[in-house]
């Protein structure tokens, strides 16, 4: 089983080829490099508790929100079965983990996609977590971070996950609103209707490299297209050239310059103005 | 699976002539008797035509719902604002890249009213189809909505937008320009408006296309409107890798009306004329009209605060979870 | 002389060629037609008086700030004859006229450029009159209506004119927040310094038909350009479907659209609140 | 006319040359008596150097500023950035079409103090100067500034632009997505704000293309740059039909930053280090910074409606002209 395929379960010991270049690494040195691998620099999809460690100050993450559970509103074919897979498997409750932490000292609310939970599609619940961890920033007066891997709205919940777009965005304006600092962080894949709504209005918009970001899957855009599709189409580069991102940032840079960036946006001084208000 | 409304429409189109002809020879009949006669047999054709739409339309399902939506005979969105308003200037310029025909708006009179209208635009011939992309909109479609909701802001216009895209465009174009934030930049300018605002699914409410001018105070669906997270088509495509299945797509995703008032997401179905918006538009718009008047007329009993935030409330409470610990530890055992 | 060469001195009897398609045609119709030619269409190039009878209400126009005189700040070489030779050609003091007029019966607040006196170019003059008319309707509430006609900023005025982009821009900001609506119409041509300041920022643009409307001269754009340029390029066709305008109205039904769009954004209305607040 | 700052710097860097060369052997020498008659010689080469300098650059003409404002060796913005900011994140996008490397900006701790620094960049190299589109922005790099700029606002930022551009990019393209309206925008994006904003000129003030990130409370330039409604071979070639004479039409522009003063458009002139930033990049930067910073220090005690107020007031009073009735009757007598 190369990396990136899965997340958990090799013994530190063993080595095994990267998904990406195929080269075969020690899967110590693997970790110990945050999933990136040392010969073609490919950054292996993470789990949430994975993205915890590489961001956060130590110990500093505390998960919130933890008693919501997804309903299957519409009855959908499968539905119940996949979402009771996908939970056993990845021992999360859905696609998303919504918390508190701190970043280089500095307080934060986060939510955090996880592709590995059916695709980090974005339902009901996903869409309550990542509202109220941006509701709590602006609320806190903290930086709110959005971690993005989704390939989209989830279509198992119907017209109520394209209202978790609308839902979300009314965050983005709540923290607006507040002058708080949001801060989006696209990793592989950013997608569709997450694509579409809070990830694309962050204040600040900064992705892992080579990160597939886009709003149609590739098939479709591509079918639409009479013309020639670049090479790097829906990649974190194409978008860094067409003004859709800020900044590439390699993981191990991510936690230096997220608080770079929380501290030079004050969100420092947000949090301060907040409990005097 | 029906392709087209027209599958089941054609006993009606077929009566339709059938009556209009007849009614022809009626009208030239000079004889009392015979004209008398030839009336009543078109009565009896009209009876006969109401009755089958009557059943056909009670009854008509989730994938029917989808191609009446989809029918090239109905209303579009400026069909709407010619029936309903006195006087409206299109603006057309996004002010960045280009002018996208597939949404259309500008300031406009209705019912006496000033209002800002922002709409999805079919076309029904196929230049008119590929002039408005298919209601397909590009970035520069949401950015001149967006133009236009802050136009709205400024002078103090209720907005007024006419949902009707199968989907924003998703083409390789469309990526390079941010379609992505486009649409996410027009819910943000939405929900930042102090105007009342009401938005009407008047046929295919498609995924984020259609959301991105539909974050309003009041939202509306016609009858045999549609509004989903996904093309049933493409639904199926991932679901069961059968473009075909889109009928029991359209079924499982739940994609009518009377679903989307079920789940509160919207506010108001309303009544479509017997046998389609299409077979009355006049009607059909002054029945969205109407309705138009009164949400507008509630909201402004509201101050531009209290808009805003039940705006944000609105869309606040939608999702179907259950949150506690006891629901947790049961859904775990 | 063909006409649209020139602005009066033409016997109404007499008949003279078109300057865009040659045909020749009678004085007289001519300006009934207001000085469009009914064979090709050409919007021929109004002087301000022109401009005022085909939009305004007979007789309503009142000219204003008439006692602004142009300085010569910088002793540009000829720039003090040029100027006087434009005054005594024109019989205008600078290449704006501003004033208070009624649409259709509403009030409101203009500033006309003419293109013959000095190609309608922008020195301190000009800045400050359309400044002025912008300002008043922010002032008093009603709608503001440029004409636009200009090669640009006036460059014997030396930065001094480049500040004017500046201050006629403030003027805007001041009618925006005021909630008023600005109008610019945008005719034969405008141009450079003019297009990058007032005009291309209000609310509501619309052209007369094929106006030469660019920011570099053409000359200057297709130096700079190795790629194709397009036959409209820097008309107003052009720039509808490149979104910055939008509407191209033709003359004869400027009046009546103009009255539309004052109406319905509200310019009767705003009258009425500013003498309220 | 000179076409190159290095015409008349020739001698001052075979100078310099010559000095670097003659100290390597001073410090090599370990004769005491040899090494203090080099020492002197090298002391007496650097006098002549400095008279020559003070000298030359007491008395430079408009043109020779234009054509040191244009030195490739002149400090950039980057280069102000990197000397007077201990941490900046640039920002690259525009969210609408493209990154634009003519114009850089992002959030700064200037001298401790969190900023939103702006500015157009030249390139030094050929490869540089391509990828910095020679310092002329599309409406993308406007696009991107007005982002930035209303960051600033929403993060209660100061804004510190830096104008350094021959002029906003001419092209075909720039025409197509509306360089005007982005330039407009822009500074009205400025008028809006409520944060203290300074600029400084540092090289080209190349007409809209300068003033579209101009618009701030406290404007300065630096000694030796320039400032202009139009380039001097532009309006060479408009007035006598030959770009040649662009040092005639420099004089008669006055574009230097006595001249901006001297007419109330600059708050500040910077004196520029000895023989000119380039010179001394660092004392250069040191210069700027200790301005920006008395700026903002002044500015902090103003209300942010008193900002923008003043901000309106410094363009407002800005003009030419005489106003009496006394005046047009004598103007037309
Ligand atoms: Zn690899
Ligand atoms: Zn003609």
């Amino acid at each position: 089983m190369p990396f990136g395929k899965a997340s958990s379960g090799v013994a530190p010991g063993a080595f095994l080829p990267c998904s990406n270049c195929r080269k075969t690494i020690f899967a110590a040195e693997f970790e110990a490099n945050l999933r990136v691998c040392p010969y073609c620099g490919h950054h292996h999809r993470l789990t949430w508790q994975q993205r915890v460690d590489v961001v956060f100050d130590e110990g500093s993450f505390v998960e919130l929100d933890t008693d919501l559970r997804s309903g299957d509103p519409l009855h959908f074919p499968d539905y119940a079965e996949k979402h009771a897979q996908a939970m056993q498997r990845t021992k999360m409750r859905d696609s998303v983990v919504s918390g508190r932490a701190t970043l280089m000292g500095m307080p934060v609310s986060t939510a955090i996609s996880d592709f590995h939970f059916m695709g980090g599609s974005m339902g009901s619940v996903a869409g309550e977590k990542i509202t109220r961890a941006i509701e709590r920033g602006a609320h806190e007066g903290i930086p709110a971070i959005v971690f993005c891997a989704s390939g989209g709205a989830r279509m198992q919940e119907g017209l109520l996950s394209l209202m978790q777009m609308a839902k979300t965005t009314a965050a983005v304006e709540a923290c607006r609103s507040a002058g708080v600092p949001y801060i989006a962080v696209f990793t592989d894949p950013t997608m569709a209707g997450v694509l579409a709504s809070y990830a694309s209005i962050a204040d600040v918009i900064v992705s892992e490299p080579r990160a597939l970001i886009g709003f149609a899957g590739a098939r479709v855009s591509k079918q639409a297209q009479v013309s020639k599709v670049p090479d790097d189409f829906q990649t974190a580069e194409f978008l860094l050239s067409h003004g859709m991102l800020d900044k590439i940032i390699e993981r191990k840079n991510l936690r230096t310059n997220l608080a770079s960036l929380c501290r030079l946006l004050g969100g420092h001084l947000a949090a301060v103005e907040a409990t005097r208000g | 699976m029906a392709k087209s409304w027209k599958d089941w429409e054609k006993p009606v189109l077929e009566l339709d002539e059938t009556i209009r002809k007849l009614q022809a020879i009626v009208d030239k009949e000079t004889d009392p008797e015979r004209k008398t006669e030839l009336s009543e047999r078109v009565q009896d054709y009209m009876r006969r035509r109401d009755a089958y739409l009557e059943t056909r339309y009670s009854r008509l399902g989730p994938w029917e719902k989808v191609l009446i939506a989809r029918a090239e005979t109905r209303p579009y969105t400026l069909d709407y604002i010619n029936a309903l308003c006195e006087d409206f200037v299109e603006l057309e310029g996004d002010r960045r890249f280009a002018a996208d025909h597939a949404i259309v708006g500008g300031p406009a009179l209705m019912d006496g009213r000033r209002v800002m209208v922002v709409g999805h635009q079919k076309g029904r011939n196929i230049q008119e189809r590929s002039y408005r992309n298919f209601g397909m909109a590009k970035p520069e479609g949401y950015r001149k909505a967006i133009r236009l909701f802050e136009m709205a802001e400024r002078f103090r216009m209720p907005v007024i937008t006419f949902v009707d895209t199968p989907a924003a465009d998703p083409g390789v174009e469309s990526e390079s320009r941010g379609i992505s934030e486009a649409i996410a930049a027009a819910m943000l300018s939405m929900f930042e408006l102090t105007v009342p605002t009401v938005s009407t699914v008047i046929g295919e409410g498609g995924s984020g296309g259609a959301i991105g001018i539909a974050v309003a105070n009041h939202v509306m669906m016609q009858e045999h409107a549609v509004y989903s997270v996904i093309p049933p088509e493409g639904c199926a495509a991932i679901l069961w890798r059968a473009a075909e299945k889109g009928a029991q797509a359209a079924a499982a995703l739940q994609l009518t009306s009377d679903s989307a008032l079920k789940f509160g997401l919207v506010e108001e179905v309303l009544p479509e004329p017997f046998g389609g918006a299409h077979r009355d538009p006049l009607e059909a718009a002054q029945t969205v009209g109407r309705a138009i008047m009164a949400s507008l007329e509630r909201q402004d009993k509201l101050s531009g605060a209290e808009l805003k935030a039940e705006r944000a409330a609105r869309f606040r409470r939608m999702g179907a979870y259950a949150e506690s610990a006891v629901a947790a530890v049961l859904a775990e055992s």
